[in-house]
């Protein structure tokens, strides 16, 4: 029995990041509002970044920050260092990409009036 | 619609939900992923480049090159603001002058350039709504301090945590600070459009431009430890010392792209008055 | 001393590439009609560099690059091969080519926005040229956001209706894929620990059968479809390509889907292994089907569009569906064909955008407004002629050379699902391009009232070196698939 | 006790995801964004990326707020789903 | 049989491109024909120069460029491919001298164009005569469908787009649906497609996909207009006359015979068709376009229409010549081809100098005309005679060899078809001509003689056709050359 809840507890973080990039998926795919649909889009991104940094997490570790101390250094005792640095490009990518996507957001609406994609399409159509 | 939808999210969740099976428990110290290439950095980040904080050595020194890709992201979304929404053109618009000492404001239509002579003018938007002189009087207060810490950010990235990005938001935030607190224009005075567009060029000029001076000294490109041979300083110190020019770099093409950014959105390309 | 230096030219494409894009940008603030010539030069520099690495990697073979002095798992390494150096080549030729021929358009359409326009420019390119010479898969992924951020933003520039809506669509769909790649590397990388192509694929061969790196294939896969354009993920590409401004759709059009196909081939062949990617996940039925329908739906809806350059969008949908296609069928024919199409297509599809942009230029969108453009512009419509005839798979010209390997290669794998959509999308073609044809060539009037808009002399230039450069394509298939196309092959260990 | 901690902000933190997309007005979602970043930053610092949190809280919660204000204001503030 | 690597084919291949910038580039008209004339003359006598070698039997060849792995574009002149080539280029001068006529006859449009792709036409079809493989061939092919389209749609109106679009469904469907495919299977079977005497397809004809490789080629090429797929040809009459006259008589649907008779002989042999079930279809649809063709062609009202449908049943004699594979048999088919060319261009020359002279194209508006244009209507009758093979014209000849071939082969019925289908040239042909010289009424209105440059390069083939059945010296010793090699080889 216990193997199951070990199982879970080790788990249920992958499970609830899986369930937070799909509300930014879906805000994004079905939201009518493009500016919603831009908040999704960040929403998913940073549900990507809060993955890869739990697979660097390890138990009983801390930040990755050394001393000058003259034993060599203990692995186990410092997270690992590579995801931080992954999810660092990443954030700076998903804030240009919400850039972007806010300056065109202001182009359409300079253009059409209105941020809803059903009366763009419409008076796209003519 | 909808439904379809719901069942494309669902259908993906479901193939995410299979993978995770096979995941090692959580933050298990022994999982695949710290025990290939994340033990190699821990060891040798503090002989290799001295710098205590892995994350920084390993974000400008082993995987630079990812960095400066980055900086180049950051650069292109504000390139991408400037080309879509700067209006260069200048619209005959009305401007409102203000005599301070009895409140009388005059309304002059279509004529941009600003009232020759009297002092006792000041020029307000159309919007105008008098800034809280509160908030006016805290954020001059506030301001120096917010760069004084973010010049630290940018300069303590070696030992504790923080660097260029970091560095170079808060920098940038302080500006944005004025520029919302007073108005755009205030903002536009203390750093004009054309020292943004040239900061946020040279700085990761900066940075490709460190790269390419240890390409020329004849090492692979980035690779800080031949900077030894033009400064004074051993192999080592040269990696800190690249990594903290590196750093550099990025945090003056983020300060300036981030408020760029801001006038671009806030005023819609024209750049007259902000929020 | 030159040994080095050679061995450092890898890099240096990349890195002037960004360099001369910053200081493009710089020019708007110095002087700002110095911004466009400035662009021009380092394109053209830029292409050299391009084509003296290609030479000399046609000499030397393939070699590594590692960038910061790191070997590959620690640090990122660059592999150039003759395939993605000759792809890189291309790439510049097109943007130099494109350049060169709408320069006056540009400055025309930007003003005093040429700077910035410019810098996007020759970022794009220097974005696809690193998603081609990389080894490491999350500076694949950096790399791609770069490109298509720059391609956001390019594709945005067009008329105001329409391009700024479409684009945000591409962005939309573009993070989608973006972010599915992410997480497909992510999987990968929690189940091996390393992020360079081959220390990865090393790695997975000692854990075959493992859940996460099925669903970590299946989403890079996914991933890089959307980018790609492929059938059911196409939904961004018509809109995208006809609103934009027309030197931008002859530039991306051209690059930026085929570019993400050159990934796939690179990820599955060279990360996952071809027997591990085919036998143990079937991707043969899947690139298949997908191959197919993408063929049979952009044949069927380009027939029913009115608009000439939404018409040559769904013609793109088709030669994606080529490439997919001969990848699904597997045997070494079939990819031999589908990498040829790929180089092949690159010039194709260019030629055919930038005569078709001189055609809309002097008559208009539609393609029942082409009425006489034969006789108005003869030099414009006889490229368009020339490239739509590589198009259809007529015989000196490129596009029948991939079509032929594909074709034997689906004959000997028996897969006459690929045999059949491949001929029955060249008759479709016939159809397509010759009623524009007809349009052209039969609304001739007595006395030609009206010449051709002032289309300077670069323009000319270019639209005949894309011609050439198309034939010269097809002249070349057997040499390119000799010493381009079988190494690359070799070294995937195809059977 | 470390897990508890980490479930509770994890659950704040998909509320703050729920409320920011269902919410009508924008102004709402932006301040409900801002709230989701700063949360995710402190899920992270929980986890030990330090710098990440720095920057998530410096960007995340920080600029891009004021950017998505900055674009609401010169767009319309109420949406219609 | 030696090998002599040598540049000649490809120079005959390339003079008339050579010449297409030329014209298109000269404004002045007499400059222009000038060159095309040039060309033709030039290309004739490269072509003469290489008869002498090929009759002592060797054969050039010239290796351009490789386009897949064993699969080289090659050119290669043999007796066959000379015959082809020299009928070709002496009739292309002889119809640009009566286009010049023509065109100016009737000052038609655009003719710089018009001159331009009927050398692009030409240069391809001497490629079809000299192509070494089947890969070259096909190339060739395409090029010659893609560049008589503007001929064939020259007026440019809306009539000119229907036949248009008719001739390239035909034309490039069938060459890409049926002969791409045909060919893809070839090579990936015997990795090679090059002709050899005999065929490369090993003997044992129960082979079926070969059979059905067999079939999709034979009516791949639809420029022979086999009867199912035959209608674009009287649909493109809407062409001016010259183009019909050389290209619809000589050029294009003699590439397309050339094309079947190469596949019949070169690609799969006689080995492999003796018992395959290929070649009695074969032989049943080619009849059947005989007897169906000269039975339509003498319901037609319209002069062109009429000539077409004749072509039509005479071009499956050469199919029906190749397919017989006995000597006599094969000897016929060729002789045919060339025959059959002089012929039928008095004809088409014929038709064209009517138009121009008199403006007439129904069948029965030539009441009584024979009076007023004696030269016309002469020639007309004398390549009347020589396509019915009535002995002083050369179509005699071919026609005689068919016979003998029929009775040599085991398939007695092809003697029967044979001789219907001259009963039937004699039943459209003659009175059309009777009517002409002998008016049931007396013919009123001022006719003159067509002009000049019409008038010499018809009597000049009628001349030929007469000639040619006294010496056939060129085609006689080329063909004889051919079945030596054929059996020996």
């Amino acid at each position: 029995m216990d193997s199951i809840l070990e199982f879970i507890v080790g788990r249920y973080n992958y499970w609830l990041y899986i369930l937070l990039m799909m509300i930014g998926l879906y805000a994004m795919i079905s939201k009518n509002n493009l500016t919603k649909k831009i908040v999704g889009m960040n929403i998913f991104q940073t549900a990507i970044i809060l993955f890869y940094i739990s697979i660097g997490f390890k138990k009983g570790g801390t930040i990755p920050i050394l001393e000058h101390t003259s034993h060599a250094v203990e692995v186990s005792h410092f997270v690992n260092p590579l995801p931080h640095v992954l999810m660092l490009t990443a954030i700076v990518v998903s804030v240009s990409t919400f850039g972007v996507a806010l300056a065109l957001a202001i182009m359409i609406y300079r253009e059409h009036g209105t941020l809803e994609e059903d009366e763009i399409l419409k008076c796209l159509e003519q | 619609m909808r439904y379809l939808y719901l069942l494309l999210v669902v259908l993906s969740a479901s193939v995410l939900f299979y993978a995770t099976l096979d995941f090692p428990q959580w933050g298990d110290p022994n999982s695949p992923a710290s025990l290939h290439v994340s033990p190699v950095y821990l060891q040798r980040s503090l002989e290799d480049t001295s710098v205590p904080n892995v994350v920084t050595s390993v974000l400008a020194d082993y995987r630079g090159y990812d960095t400066m890709f980055e900086t180049t992201v950051i650069f292109t979304a504000g390139l991408a603001c400037f080309v879509l929404l700067r209006v260069f053109a200048p619209k005959m618009k009305d401007t409102y002058y203000r005599h301070i000492q009895s409140g009388v404001v005059l309304h002059i239509k279509g004529q941009t350039t600003l009232l020759d002579g009297s002092r006792d003018f000041e020029r307000i938007d159309s919007r105008w709504v008098p800034a809280d002189i509160i908030l006016k009087t805290i954020s001059r207060f506030l301001i120096p301090f917010i760069q004084l810490f973010a010049l630290y950010v940018v300069a303590h990235g070696h030992h504790s945590p923080g660097g260029g990005f970091q560095g170079g938001v808060i920098l940038g935030a302080s500006i944005i600070l004025l520029s919302i607190s007073f108005d755009l224009r205030t903002g536009l005075e203390k750093i004009h459009e054309r020292g943004l567009g040239l900061f946020s060029a040279t700085g990761v000029f900066i940075y490709t431009g460190i790269g390419a001076l240890c390409l020329i000294l004849g090492k692979e490109f980035l690779n800080y430890g031949v900077l030894s041979k033009i400064l004074p300083v051993d192999p080592v110190m040269a990696r800190s010392l690249g990594i903290f020019g590196v750093e550099v770099g990025v945090a003056i093409t983020v300060m300036a792209v981030m408020v760029s950014i801001y006038n671009y959105v806030s005023s819609e390309g024209r750049l007259d008055e902000g929020l | 001393m030159s040994g080095t230096m050679t061995y450092h030219f890898s890099v240096i494409l990349v890195t002037f590439g960004l360099l001369l894009s910053f200081i493009t940008y710089a020019m708007t603030w110095i002087k700002r009609s110095l911004c466009l010539p400035f662009a021009v030069l380092s394109i053209g520099f830029l292409s050299y560099c391009s084509f003296s690495l290609f030479i000399l990697v046609i000499e030397r073979g393939p070699f590594e690059y590692y960038l910061g002095g790191w070997p590959p798992p620690i640090g990122i390494a660059y592999y150039i091969d003759e395939l993605n150096a000759f792809l890189s080549l291309l790439v510049y030729l097109v943007a130099l080519i494109n350049l060169l021929c709408n320069r006056e358009r540009f400055l025309e359409k930007q003003g005093d926005r040429i700077g910035g326009t410019m810098a996007l420019y020759i970022l794009f390119i220097t974005g696809l040229n690193g998603i081609l010479l990389t080894a490491d898969l999350f500076n694949l992924y950096v790399l791609l956001e770069i490109a298509s951020l720059t391609g956001y933003a390019l594709l945005a520039i067009g008329d105001k209706r329409q391009a700024p809506f479409a684009s945000l669509n591409y962005v939309f769909l573009g993070t989608i894929g973006a972010c599915f790649y992410l997480l497909g590397v992510g999987y990968l990388y929690i189940k091996t620990g390393s992020l360079n192509m081959q220390d990865v694929s090393r790695l997975i061969t000692q854990i075959p059968k493992s859940p996460t790196i099925l669903s970590g294939f299946i989403f890079i896969l996914i991933g890089i479809w959307i980018k790609m354009g492929l059938f059911p993920f196409h939904i961004w590409l018509p809109r995208a390509y006809t609103n934009t401004f027309g030197p931008i759709s002859s530039l991306i059009a051209p690059l930026g889907t085929k570019v993400m196909a050159y990934v796939i081939f690179r990820v599955i062949l060279f990360v996952f292994g071809k027997e591990f990617s085919f036998e143990i996940y079937s991707l043969g039925h899947v690139a298949t089907l997908f191959g197919v329908a993408a063929i049979l739906y952009g044949a069927i809806t380009a027939l029913r569009q009115t608009d000439l350059r939404r018409m040559l969008c769904f013609v793109v949908i088709t030669e994606i569906g080529y490439i997919v296609a001969g990848l699904g069928v597997g045997n070494i024919n079939a990819i031999r064909g589908s990498l040829l199409h790929l180089l092949n297509d690159v010039a194709m599809t260019f030629c055919l955008f930038l005569s078709a942009d001189h055609l809309i230029v002097n008559t208009g969108t539609k393609i029942e407004e082409l009425k006489g453009v034969f006789q108005k512009t003869p030099f414009g419509s006889s490229i368009y002629v020339l490239a739509s005839l590589s198009v259809i798979g007529i015989p000196p010209s490129p596009g029948f050379f991939g079509k032929w390997y594909l074709l034997q290669g689906s004959l000997e794998a028996q897969n006459f699902w690929v045999f059949g959509a491949i001929l029955l999308s060249s008759l479709l073609n016939t159809v397509l391009f010759f009623r524009t044809f007809e349009e052209g060539y039969y609304h001739h009037t007595e006395s030609p009232s009206y010449g051709p808009k002032k289309t300077s002399l670069s323009a000319y230039g270019g639209i005949l070196a894309s011609g050439l450069l198309v034939v010269l394509m097809g002249l070349l298939a057997h040499p390119i698939v000799g010493h381009i196309v079988d190494p690359f092959l070799l070294r995937a260990r195809l059977p | 006790m470390g897990w508890q901690i980490d479930l509770l902000i994890l659950l704040m933190v998909i509320s703050c995801a729920i409320a920011a997309v269902e919410v009508k007005d924008l102004l709402a979602t932006a301040i409900l964004f801002g709230a989701y970043s700063f949360l995710m930053c402190l899920l992270w610092a929980v986890m030990g990326a330090v710098d990440v949190a720095f920057t998530e809280a410096s960007v995340g919660a920080g600029v891009s707020t004021v950017f998505f204000v900055g674009a609401i204001y010169h767009t319309r503030r109420r949406t219609k789903d | 049989m030696n090998e002599i690597y040598s540049i000649r084919p490809l120079w005959v291949v390339l003079i008339s491109l050579c010449a297409v910038p030329l014209i298109i580039s000269t404004k002045r008209p007499n400059l222009r024909e000038t060159w095309t004339i040039l060309a033709g003359v030039l290309k004739l006598a490269l072509v003469l120069s290489m008869l002498p070698d090929v009759l002592s039997g060797s054969s050039f060849s010239f290796n351009i460029l490789t386009l897949f792995p064993g699969l080289p574009f090659r050119l290669r002149v043999d007796p066959m491919g000379l015959i082809f080539a020299l009928v070709a280029s002496f009739l292309w001068i002889v119809t640009s001298l009566y286009s010049i006529g023509y065109m100016r006859g009737l000052k038609e449009h655009s003719q710089s164009r018009y001159y331009a792709f009927f050398a692009i036409a030409l240069s391809s079809t001497m490629g079809i005569a000299f192509a070494a493989n089947l890969l070259t061939l096909y190339i060739f092919y395409e090029i010659l469908s893609l560049s008589t389209f503007p001929l064939v749609t020259h007026h440019q109106d809306q009539e000119a787009k229907a036949s248009g679009r008719k001739y390239l469904v035909y034309l490039l469907g069938t060459s890409i649906g049926l002969v791409l495919p045909s060919m893809i299977y070839l090579y990936m079977r015997f990795n090679g497609l090059d002709f050899r005497f005999g065929g490369f397809v090993p003997a044992g004809g129960a082979n079926l996909p070969l059979n059905i490789a067999c079939l999709l080629l034979v009516f791949g090429f639809a420029k022979v207009a086999i009867m199912p797929l035959h209608s674009w040809l009287p649909a493109a009459m809407v062409a001016p006359t010259p183009v019909s006259a050389l290209l619809h008589a000589v050029a294009v649907v003699k590439a397309g015979a050339f094309s079947v008779v190469r596949t019949i002989l070169f690609v799969f042999g006689e080995g492999f068709l003796e018992g395959s079930w290929a070649r009695p279809t074969i032989l049943f649809f080619a009849s059947a376009t005989v007897l169906i063709g000269s039975l339509v062609a003498l319901y037609q009202r319209e002069l062109k229409r009429l000539l077409a449908f004749s072509t039509i049943a005479q071009l499956s004699y050469i199919v029906l010549g190749a397919a017989m594979l006995t000597e006599h048999g094969v000897k016929g088919g060729i002789l045919q081809l060339a025959m059959h060319a002089f012929g039928k261009i008095t004809l088409f020359l014929g038709a064209g100098a009517i138009f121009v002279a008199t403006g007439k194209k129904l069948v029965d508006q030539l009441e009584g005309l024979g009076r007023t244009m004696p030269f016309t209507f002469g020639a007309f009758f004398v390549g009347a005679l020589s396509i019915i093979g009535i002995p002083p014209m050369g179509g005699f000849l071919a026609k005689w060899e068919l016979l003998l071939g029929s009775c040599q082969s085991q398939y007695m019925g092809i003697m029967g078809v044979l001789l219907a289908s001259s009963l039937l040239n004699v039943a459209y042909f003659i009175p059309l001509v009777y009517r002409a010289f002998f008016p049931s009424f007396p013919v009123e209105g001022k006719i003159r003689e067509a002009p000049l440059f019409c008038l010499l390069p018809m009597l000049a083939t009628a001349l030929f056709t007469i000639l040619l059945f006294f010496f056939p010296y060129p085609f006689a010793q080329l063909i004889s050359g051919l079945w030596s090699q054929l059996l020996g080889g």
